[in-house]
């Protein structure tokens, strides 16, 4: 196998995969317990690439994803716990409890959530890059968000304002082939969305989404092209989700064939294959990575089951910014 | 004979009666077939009246809307589903822009007969961009009437009166109570539009709601018994036009009024309802006329202080007791 | 020359374009007598667009356009009398003077107005058209906008609704290189529009918008080609505005010798030549055609003149549909 | 010491300040550089800041909107011109699905220090989709604040006081005003946001107003001299938060009131200031509050119409006098 060239980073790159499954398949499970309320996304089959991605971007850079985020906010080193008490809906959660799974902040990891929106996010990563260059930093903004949002004004809106200004962004497009039940192709009349973006002059390809090498060096060239000189570059990762939509979905819209067509291209096993082939990963090692992923996610269960409630009489905190005025 | 029904399923009912009857109904909205609705609403029927009468669109708010209202003109009768109220911020232009005014500017050559529904309200944990309530901005636009259902006979008898309209009709299902139980007549006729209701005939104080606010109502209503205190419940259903003459009369006998709203208390609709109170029904008034709303707050997702941030029957007795001299 | 092959047309698209260009001569002039008031966008040097396109439409089809569209509505036989009328804002106009210059509709002539909301009218367009399709009829809604609309949301929104449902829309961008102020180059990142909706997979082509004829060569090909087998067209008729925006524009952003190279190709003269050249068209007919136009333009404003106010009691006439309720 | 100015150009100067003295301001809009502005209000800026920090957009409300509040967060301080109100209405979801609710849901990690400019109100005869009032809305939502200067000193001070603010403030100039002559304070300091003004003290009667209601109200005032009504006018300046204790204390004196708004009277703004007295003045109150706000009817075009759809000083000191027991 040909791996990043960096046998501890392919390491973490199934590392990072395996606690994004696992911690999914932990917030699944509470979710019935009703532990955690509220929408909640899961993107259990897509781990290859917030992991892909995010492993190629530096502490400086931005990120801007969706409602469906846990992986991008892990893959970012948000921390499990600092996750699991926002779903909590408890005052250590990382947006404090008012987020709660579809609005996860980490500001100081420059992780800007956690957008309910459909295409939401996009304007938004697209004035971050536009501060970073009128800033004159050499910053990249990541720009995650579904092929659903392709269909919104918002996102030709924001094409065009980053190609225009040659902003800084990298935009994401993960491709799973379905809104909410709404397949791609009922939804798009070009389904081919890498010649969309490339449309507006901004270079731009398809990745394929389940195999996490060929994300993390697409993501790489791209994050290097755009800090060599800024303009924004785009990415069709093509993947699939495995899950319902949401916890309410009842999957009326697609085969269960369809469903496990894709599964047996299920990014982990194939990684986990790739790392032991060239000899990188025996039983032990992978045992490890699971123990290790374990323990971190029961740490977070941990906390944010002895994590205290936020007073009620702070409802009103942080509607606006307390201290005021701004020098 | 009243039939036992969910909320949800008068609305099918309400649908499926429309789309048969007349061949110019279609329903029009994200997600309305294969997924089945986003609220099960429109489940089963495309399977029943095709995929071109009952049509999924893209995640295109502004663009669907936009030819709703162009369909209508062209000779269809469109129910548009706009997934939530949320959403229907993107969709604002044409509501306000073009079918609240193409009969007006065009001195009256054109009628838009159309029918948008969408889901309205918080107190399902979805958090701060999920849970407005903003019928009351609806109820601002002349051009359009704006319904809001709380009982599940309303729910079964709006819709075909909103098809009955030659106009824009708004239709606010309320996404809590898609789950209420209770009865419609079936046989039954569409309801009068710009009629409110007394849901509770009482003498000491008029309580006024509509919508998600109504079954909290009539529960604090129940609670007021006990504290000897008769209270009346007026049902809005119909925000635009407003039934000022149900209110005021109720007012007149009781000469106490407490409105209650879900939504942001400055600016919200109970803002409107207690003006014409006070303007109209002054010199009948023994005490300020109250307002329970929404806390001034993005919905925070915490459940604790999601409860905090909506009005809740027992915000609701104590304002009364308050009204009364009581507290 | 090779004209449309019918010499009555050929004379008739002459006609038109002297029509709209004197009418609007005349429209400035009364603005600056205060007549006529609120925005007034003028259309000279863009006439052979509406003259030619409209010359290919019959009238089952429809039309919807903009605030910059005297032109389209004369040449769609709206009279120039209601025109004026309704810019006087007198009770005959064609909208009641409830629209004004903006607002122009004749819906007997399926013209749909007067949207003054950039790109607001496109989403109606695709509703037009998804009517037509939905009852099987053989119509075509041509609908114009402006270059300075294809970096709105609305516009791109439509453009995928229209090529994924394949619908009878054909729609003519003005190309005029100025949205306002702003020069195409400074709004598109790709300024090339033709190619922009090739990119929804639907027929696009440039097209020289001076050219009187071959915009009604180009527009007859386009509406025959969709009543063939419906799915959108789209034209990108290059062109340039003469006058300022508005009246209130003092044109910092182009500079005067601009202004005249494109001048020298207005499209009067040019066809003219082209008339004379081939012996359809001498002084004589060149001068009946001017007075002929004159007459009209002053009955025009004489009706205008004598015309009378709408009561102003009548103010909310038509905010609702008198008749109330549909059958 | 108090210069002469109209309300545009003490705003340009305000913009101009605001420019030099802080780097990481920018103004950002739709013809804000090279067209001058559509209301001149930005004229000459561009030439003595450049392209960057005065910088032209293509017609994208939404993603320019939000590309401010990523700007925001990025660490500039965008100043967004939203052309008009009207337009701002694509713009709503970044609004307030992102602007108003990124601090809180993120459980205060982030600020977004933004101002948005947008002009406001009727009169000048633009017809149903470019006279909007919608300050009211915007009072709505909490998250942000709105300013709405009705003076030239306002003008002149609320941009800087806006400036101070770490949270989103919107600032709403009357079209109408735009050309209104007057003067400020060359030595003065920012305005106090949340202050309203008694701009005449009266004790018969407190009026209320704001923006373009102000200047009408002072003349109704005026006028009722003669009438030997001695009305306070009391100017609210800030919609959001609002001053309750101004209002409630001039009411005390007075014991009437009477509220000018110029939006549509449903749901008006003037519907919250009328419930907070009701609330918390009821006592005070001899006589019921009355609304003077604008008739329920998409703007028409026809100067006698538009003017008879608009609060009028005639039609104020109707009000007052009827308030009275005069009329
Ligand atoms: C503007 C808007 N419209 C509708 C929704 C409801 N909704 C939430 S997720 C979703 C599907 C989005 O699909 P996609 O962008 O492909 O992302 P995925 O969920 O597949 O990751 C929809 C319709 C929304 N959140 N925002
Ligand atoms: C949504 C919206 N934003 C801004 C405006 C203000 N405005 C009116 S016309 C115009 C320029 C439009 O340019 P283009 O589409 O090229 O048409 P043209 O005027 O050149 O015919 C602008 C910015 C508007 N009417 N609507
Ligand atoms: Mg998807
Ligand atoms: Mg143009």
């Amino acid at each position: 196998m040909s791996g990043t060239g960096d046998p501890g980073r392919d390491l973490s790159l199934l590392r990072v995969m395996v606690l994004i499954r696992r911690f999914e398949e932990q917030a699944a499970e509470l979710y019935t317990q009703g532990k955690i309320r509220g929408f909640l996304h899961l993107y259990i089959g897509e781990e290859a690439i917030a992991a892909g991605v995010l492993s190629v971007l530096g502490p400086e850079d931005a990120v801007v994803s969706t409602y469906r985020e846990h992986g991008h906010a892990l893959a970012r080193g948000v921390s499990a716990a600092s996750i699991m008490a926002e779903m909590y809906g408890k005052a250590t959660g990382c947006s404090g409890g008012r987020g709660g799974s579809m609005h996860l902040f980490d500001v100081a990891r420059r992780f800007y959530g956690g957008n309910a929106i459909v295409a939401g996010g996009i304007p938004i990563a697209v004035g971050l890059a536009l501060a970073d260059r009128q800033l004159a930093r050499k910053r990249v903004t990541a720009c995650f968000f579904g092929e659903g949002a392709v269909a919104e004004g918002e996102f030709h809106e924001s094409m065009n304002l980053a190609a225009l200004w040659q902003l800084p962004v990298l935009f994401l497009c993960e491709n799973n082939f379905y809104a909410m039940g709404t397949a791609l192709q009922r939804s798009q009349a070009v389904t081919d969305i890498a010649s969309r973006a490339a449309s507006y002059g901004m270079p731009s390809e398809p990745v394929d989404g389940m195999d996490v090498l060929a994300v993390a060096q697409a993501a790489q060239r791209a994050v290097e092209a755009i800090r060599a000189s800024p303009g924004p570059r785009f990415l069709e990762l093509r993947t699939y989700r495995f899950r319902a939509h949401s916890m309410y979905d009842p999957e009326l819209y697609r085969s269960k064939e369809e469903v496990e067509r894709w599964k047996k291209r299920d990014p982990i096993p194939a990684w986990e294959a790739r790392l032991r082939e060239a000899g990188a990963l025996d039983d032990a090692g992978r045992a490890r990575i699971e123990s290790e992923v374990a323990a971190e996610i029961e740490a977070a269960v941990v906390f944010a089951e002895r994590s205290p409630w936020e007073p009620t009489e702070d409802l009103l905190k942080d509607v606006h910014t307390e201290e005021g005025i701004v020098a | 004979m009243r039939v036992r029904s969910t909320y949800r399923e008068a609305l099918r009912v309400a649908l499926r009666e429309a789309l048969r009857d007349d061949p110019r109904v279609l329903l029009l909205g994200e997600d309305v077939a294969f997924y089945g609705g986003a609220f099960a609403v429109s489940h089963g029927l495309h399977e029943e009246f095709g995929t071109e009468r009952v049509r999924d669109t893209p995640l295109s708010e502004s663009a669907f809307l936009g030819a709703g209202i162009g369909a209508a003109l062209g000779g269809l009768h469109p129910i548009v589903e706009v997934m939530t109220v949320n959403f229907s911020l993107l969709a604002l232009d044409q509501i306000v822009n073009s079918a609240a005014t193409l009969r007006h500017m065009s001195g009256g050559q054109m009628s838009v007969p159309m029918v948008v529904r969408m889901a309205t309200g918080g107190g399902r944990q979805l958090a701060a961009q999920h849970s407005h309530s903003l019928e009351g901005w609806y109820a601002h636009v002349p051009g359009i009437k704006v319904l809001a259902p709380g009982t599940v006979d309303d729910a079964r008898w709006m819709l075909p009166a909103a098809l009955r309209e030659p106009d824009p009709v708004f239709l606010f299902e309320n996404a809590r109570l898609y789950p209420m139980e209770g009865t419609y007549d079936d046989a039954g006729s569409p309801a009068e539009i710009g009629r409110a209701a007394v849901r509770r005939p009482g003498r000491d104080v008029t309580l006024i709601a509509f919508g998600g606010g109504l079954p909290k109502t009539l529960e604090a209503a129940e609670t007021l018994t006990a504290h000897s205190v008769d209270a009346e419940v007026v049902d809005l259903r119909t925000l635009r036009p407003l039934d000022a003459e149900t209110i005021l009369g109720s007012v007149r006998r009781t000469r106490r009024a407490v409105i209650v709203d879900e939504a942001w208390r400055t600016g919200s609709f109970a803002a409107e309802v207690a003006a014409r109170i006070a303007e109209e029904g002054f010199y009948d008034l023994e005490a300020p006329i109250l307002r329970i709303c929404g806390a001034e707050v993005p919905m925070p997702y915490a459940k604790h202080l999601e409860d905090a941030a909506l009005p809740q029957p027992h915000s609701i007795v104590q304002a009364v007791l308050r009204t009364m001299g009581r507290a």
